[in-house]
């Protein structure tokens, strides 16, 4: 073990309990064109919304994963975001109150990364929203290949993949696509994506202070979560090509990209890890790719869902046809994405 | 037993929770992510206020109802719901009475561990609250079946909780976030199953006290 | 002072001496379609320079605070970008042949941060381009209010400022502007501008491994500089409200900005530094802003020039005009500024 | 003294700053940003290279402007121009000479260190390798000028450079990177006045060996 400093992880911050309703504050601040936040509920709305017709989408989770998902507001992708405290699911009301803001009578896609603590929230409010008479489809996306989805897990974690899963949905709801068509474009992306992530620090929640798990100068999480949940082994740090090889493995061995397919190849920084590193790792990524036979057409380079300032990466790839290309390209203009608009 | 017992219940809850937050966070940190003390005390000080708030001729049902919907709107995560649920089914099966006794606590109490089980799907054994809650509603249904007195049988009740609470320690997680660790999630005391011996302990001792 | 391990800061890294082109290499993958790397000379190039008859930008310093300067290359921005080793300025070499790819015949302004080196080598540069017939304007950014211009120091540093003259710079010279026009409405900018960065934690270069300042767990460098310079004091961590209002009255103390005025507001991220702080210290910034009669009629908030993994925030404000706020929303498509196109 | 005085020269320059690179480095760290070790290491290297691949039959002044050359185009940083434009205007001043004596040698540091304050715009007291380069040329030429052979002379100015760079840790620094610290600059050497005492040093040694 190291002698990291534990004692504390500073932090810009005032009142710990006040991070995320004054992020939030800040967020509209600077993105009043796009969105609007309902501070008492604690949700961020697409200004506009709803829009009589359009398939609303709403999303949420613990906050610490910015921009995901507020910063995902906007035209072409999400119609409503619900941060929960940091690391922590949103409640039921939350979700209601954003799902209410934003039906325009053609239903609400809730899109949930699978975490037990997301899922049961979302399935309360799906409950309640039913109960006030809006359609309400969810779609989980679990996309962690560091996790097996087996008997003995709470299945694989959403990822990477809810990043993609958000604009391309978003893209389908925006082109007018019905509850069904929306959900189902979501699952596709999530059936078609895979996300593996490596970490070499851990963050500190604002109220603990400290980090959330002690790790060795020498040492990473390999396939660690995005909640400093701690990966499914620790070890010794490589060169980045062969993290990125390992990382490659793992999630062709499970994603149904053979030779000759085009992907998007994602490379997400966890928060901490400079943007020079992130395309370093693109580098030795679009190796693995080539030696797989595999075209990287689309690609995503950046902080899109980050554990806080854990310094890490993850990689995601989504095997691409002619119709998620389009949906992909499709105009989006959010805080933390945006094109063609 | 009455409305009375269920506030110093709920009392007696919050103040073990609230002493034990950063306890209950530590044990997050090592096989989750370092957030139940926070979130439990979060909400049951939202269920003191509540409770504060909320007419002094409310029966026991109705305040347990109460509770649990505080704590789902309020906590988040997966201990909002589960626990929610589960004061929210304990008060339902209070109905409308305004006083309870020993058998009735006990039904309430299996059918918030029913709530739990319905929503989260775990079994004993899978390292979660429900091996605190599942031995501590047993013992308490057979010590009063047995003949037992209420006192003594909570005592058990308690003691049968704790040691499910220890007994998660050696085993690896298959349901909620600790899962993802795989056998690294072995030799860790389950938080949920030690907040929810910490509930427990607080029935016991508000009903001691009450008696 | 802290325990803070010393010996290593974990890095994506194969060898740390190929990190700048490995990234750079990276960068071209991921954007081919805005810019390609000539790896010999170390400079990345937009697509389709030169622009016959366009005035061309280039810029370059040390590489570690991507996307600064190849992330800003591209349409409406700059034409070239020279990154020499991590904090280290380019040479001549490299400037020169950044010069000479996107002369399009209309001269090349240089946009250079006010440090000796860069300086120095850009001075060599701008000789031996002009040797060359190419004609060249350099201009000078030195926004950093930490520093005093005075006798005592190399004068002020160029730090946020310069994000924000490459972006208006670029788009006087997409629409058209003269090699005077553009050089005038760079320093214009940089005359309007003012920048104040305050740093948590130390950043680590990738030769060195380790940090390169010490930093107590209750410290701040109050008025750090972006390469891992010591601000000019430390303090104690205060409350980020506290912090954003020393830092505001450092900054509006030098910027001819009266009550009424309208201004962009950059909080910008060192790189460690979580997007959910970011925009807390964007929502006490407005506060700030209103105590003194500003308005941020446009904003940017994010990581836009880092100092590697430096837990850290910047503000920079620009006093506005009709001008400057055109110039600022017309079209720019780069890999990490993109609106209008 | 001939072309192999400056190739060994600068063997013995590219030696000591490989073997004080982290020392350098360090120092750099206190009131800098780490990197003149790196910086001057990767540089010398450079010039051993192109100084190998340099023709045998080449004039000492030729030698030395491919190695300032070579310094500007793969140092960077303040250290690149400042010491690349120095081993430039020496080598200039020794023309196209094959051999060169004492006082043609203190006239090409001369020529060195006014590039260096030409570009750098440094007076000495500023805390910069000035303050190392300046005595250093000032005793050589003293010292030539007062009778000394060459050899004492040159063992003067190194000792006169060292005690240059020793000085420069009480200083404020007013120029380069350092200047940005104000007071926080002083109780540390300055890292460019550290390494150019090793490239004098390396000079005296280059020629005392070659006699
Ligand atoms: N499916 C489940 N059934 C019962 N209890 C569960 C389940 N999943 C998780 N838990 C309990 O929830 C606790 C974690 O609660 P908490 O940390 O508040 O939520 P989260 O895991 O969402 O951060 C675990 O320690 C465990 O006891
Ligand atoms: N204006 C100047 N004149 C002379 N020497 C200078 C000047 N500015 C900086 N230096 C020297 O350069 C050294 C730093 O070199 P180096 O670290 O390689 O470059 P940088 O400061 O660009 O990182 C300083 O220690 C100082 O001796
Ligand atoms: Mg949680
Ligand atoms: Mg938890
Ligand atoms: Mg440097
Ligand atoms: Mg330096």
């Amino acid at each position: 073990m190291s002698s990291t400093d534990v004692a504390t992880v500073k932090k810009f911050l005032n009142n710990p309990d006040d991070l995320v309703p004054e992020s939030l504050a800040g967020l509209e601040a600077a993105h009043s064109d796009l969105l609007r936040v309902d501070l008492e509920n604690q949700i961020v709305v697409r200004r506009g919304a709803p829009t009589s017709g359009k398939v609303a989408l709403v999303s949420g989770g613990g906050a610490g994963h910015e921009p995901l998902h507020g910063g995902f507001v906007g035209v072409g992708m999400l119609d409503a975001a619900c941060p929960g405290a940091v690391f922590t699911s949103p409640v039921p009301d939350q979700m209601l109150a954003a799902t209410k803001a934003v039906d325009g009578g053609a239903g609400v896609v809730h899109i949930v990364k699978n975490y037990t603590g997301d899922v049961l929230n979302f399935r309360l409010a799906a409950e309640l929203a039913e109960d006030d008479g809006i359609q309400v489809e969810s779609v989980l996306t679990n996309d962690d290949v560091a996790v097996e989805d087996s008997l003995y897990t709470a299945g694989r974690r959403g990822v990477g993949v809810t990043v993609l899963v958000e604009k391309i949905a978003g893209a389908k709801a925006a082109a007018g696509g019905t509850l069904a068509e929306v959900a189902g474009i979501a699952r596709k992306v999530n059936a078609q994506g895979r996300s593996f992530g490596v970490a070499l620090t851990s963050c500190a929640t604002p109220t603990s202070g400290g980090p959330i798990f002690e790790i060795g100068s020498n040492e990473m999480e390999f396939g660690v979560g995005i909640h400093g949940e701690p990966g499914r082994r620790r070890e010794r740090v490589k060169p980045a090509a062969e993290i990125v090889e390992q990382m490659t493995t793992a999630i062709l061995g499970d994603l149904d990209a053979p030779s000759g397919s085009n992907v998007l190849a994602f490379v997400n920084g966890l928060g901490g890890t400079p943007l020079i590193e992130l395309y370093l790792v693109y580098n030795d990524l679009t190796k693995q790719l080539e030696r797989h036979g595999l075209t990287a057409t689309r690609n995503l380079v950046g902080n899109y869902i980050t554990s806080l300032e854990m310094a890490g990466v993850s990689i995601t790839l989504l095997a691409l046809d002619e119709e998620l290309t389009m949906l992909w390209d499709a105009p989006v203009h959010t805080p933390a994405l945006r094109w063609g608009t | 037993m009455d409305a009375g017992t269920v506030r110093s219940w709920m009392s007696a809850s919050a103040a073990a929770i609230r002493e034990q937050r950063d306890y209950l966070t530590q044990l997050d940190a090592a096989i989750g992510d370092a957030d139940h003390g926070a979130n439990m005390d979060r909400g049951f000080t939202a269920v003191l206020e509540q409770l504060d708030a909320a007419e002094a001729s409310q029966p026991p049902g109705k305040l347990l109802l109460t509770a649990g919907s505080t704590l789902v709107s309020t906590v988040g995560g997966a201990s909002g719901p589960l626990w929610g649920t589960a004061l929210r089914r304990a008060g339902r099966a209070l109905g409308e009475e305004v006083e309870f006794d020993g058998p009735q606590l006990a039904a309430a109490l299996e059918a918030a561990l029913g709530g739990v089980v319905e929503l989260g799907a775990a079994a004993e054994g899978e390292k979660t609250m429900v091996d605190s809650l599942a031995p501590a509603v047993r013992t308490l249904r057979e010590q009063l079946a047995g003949g037992s007195e209420l006192g003594p049988a909570l005592a058990a009740a308690r003691a049968a909780s704790e040691e499910g609470m220890r007994a998660t320690v050696p085993l690896q997680a298959t349901k909620g976030r600790a899962s993802y660790l795989g056998e690294r999630s072995i030799g860790h005391q389950d938080p949920g199953a030690t907040s929810t011996a910490l509930i427990v302990a607080a029935l016991e001792q508000a009903i001691s006290r009450g008696a």
